[in-house]
């Protein structure tokens, strides 16, 4: 599995891990959804400190989700954003969306 | 017969030098194997012994492999791949590069081809410039007339860009995705530098509006 | 020019087919010495085309993705993926970065994330015959042990 | 039965490309996630098959090798690496240990070591026309996900 979800001070928090590509991403989105559905937390995070990998999928994952957090009246986070994904991260102009987050201040 | 046949238990193990065992454990399950076939060997089987006697040997061998052995492969590359985003890391900080594969395989002391199975692409150095533990900005922020930032403002009016004519569409997907220069962008479009240069600044004001609403 | 090494590759469109198959173009560039970056491009490309294949090649279809691989002597590599699905309409507007026909969960990157990350790209598709994308990158040259035999 | 997953792979008959023939059917087994004995079993069977294409086979010239891989429902592998080369005069001399027509360099365990480590071995041979030799491997059968599209 790919994903864990765990929730903490009302956020709920999607590990990620692995590889994301279109396989792998239609399980995360998922698990994902059926939680955030089902609890309609404030806040999501997706955590993509274990990722190793990932293609545009990954970034389809992060923008279905702002979408779903929209609709639910929540907010969507990205944190921990590991080195080596940092440049599809830019090409894919999701920063603009307000979602990024660094380590430090969370 | 156990003496005449150690070439055969050293034949073996020798095929499996290099593989993360020893090659003294190698040749002691070989000459167990050995033990057994001879114990085992009846010349009414019609075969040499040799024939009789490599896949015993080679089955012990074997065993050797099997202990510890089930161990998913997916949870090892797991291992692997953390070790091998560490090496890096450290790597780049200390040479100012990337290493190459070879290089890892010679710090890690593993096959390159194993250290490309570990790898799962993603492993990146931490980049030199942009500190990887900033703590200060939490939200990441680049200088305004940075190319980056007009990029990211772009594709994440995704719907917006639907709204520009075909003209400015190519434009700006000449200019910010294809890296032209402005020259370069006047030559394909049949435009000169400055009403490239005057375009595009009003398609980004009008953008950025449509972004603001 | 000749290339100096050269393979192929053929498997089902199934999408736990993706990761082989950026694995096994991994391990054939191997030989080049790549750093760790330039064997992350080159996977990332690969993902991209690979899916593009599956998703709209085949859509809901089981079809056969072709790769093939080479390798020339001044450190150039070129990576083939062909699918023989429903073919691409208006290719310059297919690699328009944002352009998607398959909505939601898709964000029209794919072709952006190739062409960044690679150093060439060209697309050749045809209605209902089916698309081949051509990646070519020039990795540094490195020592190279050649098989001479 | 039908495979669930099948992909062909063909290369040129050159040493440095034993390392990737071994690494591509390795991360197109993974799927079946196997436990690390397995995997090498699999990976050292393969080896010698391909070794033996390269050496035997083709000699002093080089040609293409070939291999399929399929996976079967019930955990069952099979891997086929054919080539084109000399063939084999006597087949069932050729897989007897310690026997070998490379004199001192070889040692002649080869095929000894593949039926070892797999659970059955083919091989089919004919002068002037080629070797194609069929490994099969039952993993201990796990849940499987295939892709149902
Ligand atoms: N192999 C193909 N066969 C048919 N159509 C294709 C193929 N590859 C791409 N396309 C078309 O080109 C469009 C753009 O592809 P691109 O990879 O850039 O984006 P996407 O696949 O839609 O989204 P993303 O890659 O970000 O998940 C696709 O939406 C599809 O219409
Ligand atoms: N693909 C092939 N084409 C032609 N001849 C082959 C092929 N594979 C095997 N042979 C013949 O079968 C013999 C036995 O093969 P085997 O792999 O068991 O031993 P070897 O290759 O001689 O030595 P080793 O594998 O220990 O290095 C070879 O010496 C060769 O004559
Ligand atoms: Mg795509
Ligand atoms: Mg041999």
């Amino acid at each position: 599995m790919n994903v864990q979800i765990t929730s903490a001070d009302g956020a709920l928090i999607a590990l990620l891990s692995g590889e994301i590509d279109h396989h792998t991403a239609r399980e995360i989105r998922k698990e994902i959804d059926s939680q955030a559905e089902k609890l309609h937390p404030p806040v999501l995070k997706l955590d993509f400190s274990q990722v190793q990998f990932m293609d545009s999928s990954g970034i389809g994952l992060i923008m279905g989700r702002f979408r779903l957090m929209q609709l639910l009246g929540g907010m969507l986070l990205v944190i921990n954003v590991p080195p080596h994904l940092e440049r599809i991260i830019s090409l894919s102009g999701v920063g603009a969306l307000g979602v990024l987050q660094y380590k430090g201040k969370e | 017969m156990i003496q005449n046949n150690l070439g055969l238990v050293h034949a073996c193990a020798k095929r499996f030098k290099n593989k993360g065992i020893e090659y003294d454990d190698l040749y002691g399950a070989g000459c167990e194997g050995l033990i057994k076939a001879v114990d085992r060997f009846d010349t009414e089987y019609g075969v040499q012994f040799s024939t009789y006697a490599v896949p015993v040997i080679l089955g012990e061998i074997k065993r050797l492999f099997r202990d510890g052995g089930t161990v998913k492969v997916s949870r090892s590359l797991k291992e692997l791949s953390m070790k091998i985003s560490k090496e890096t890391a450290r790597f780049t900080t200390e040479h100012g590069r990337e290493p190459t594969i070879s290089e890892l395989s010679q710090i890690l002391d593993i096959e390159p081809g194993q250290v490309a199975e570990g790898v799962n692409a993603g492993m990146r150095p931490m980049s030199l410039t942009g500190a990887s533990d900033d703590s200060e900005a939490s939200q990441i922020d680049i200088p305004a007339d940075d190319y980056e930032e007009k990029l990211t403002e772009l594709l994440s009016l995704r719907q917006v860009m639907y709204t520009l004519s075909e003209d400015d569409k190519r434009l700006i997907n000449l200019r910010f995705f294809k890296r032209k220069t402005q020259c370069e962008t006047g030559e394909i479009l049949n435009m000169s530098q400055v009403q490239v240069s005057r375009r595009e600044k009003k398609i980004l004001v009008q953008l950025k509006e449509k972004l603001t609403v | 020019m000749k290339p100096v090494n050269e393979m192929q590759l053929s498997f089902d469109s199934k999408s736990n087919n993706e990761s082989f198959a950026r694995s096994a173009v991994a391990s054939f560039i191997l030989q080049l010495d790549p750093t760790i970056g330039e064997m992350a491009d080159i996977k990332t490309a690969v993902s991209e085309a690979v899916t593009n294949a599956i998703v709209h090649g085949y859509r809901d279809t089981i079809g056969t993705i072709y790769i093939k691989s080479q390798i020339f002597e001044n450190g150039k590599i070129t990576i083939q993926i062909k699918d023989k699905g429903v073919g691409i309409e208006d290719v310059p507007k297919a690699m328009e970065p944002m352009f998607t026909t398959a909505g939601g969960e898709r964000a029209g990157l794919g072709f952006a994330v190739m062409q960044s990350f690679m150093d060439n790209i060209r697309v050749v598709s045809k209605q209902d015959k089916g698309t081949t994308v051509t990646l070519t990158k020039y990795l540094i040259p490195r020592v190279l042990s050649y098989d001479k035999r």
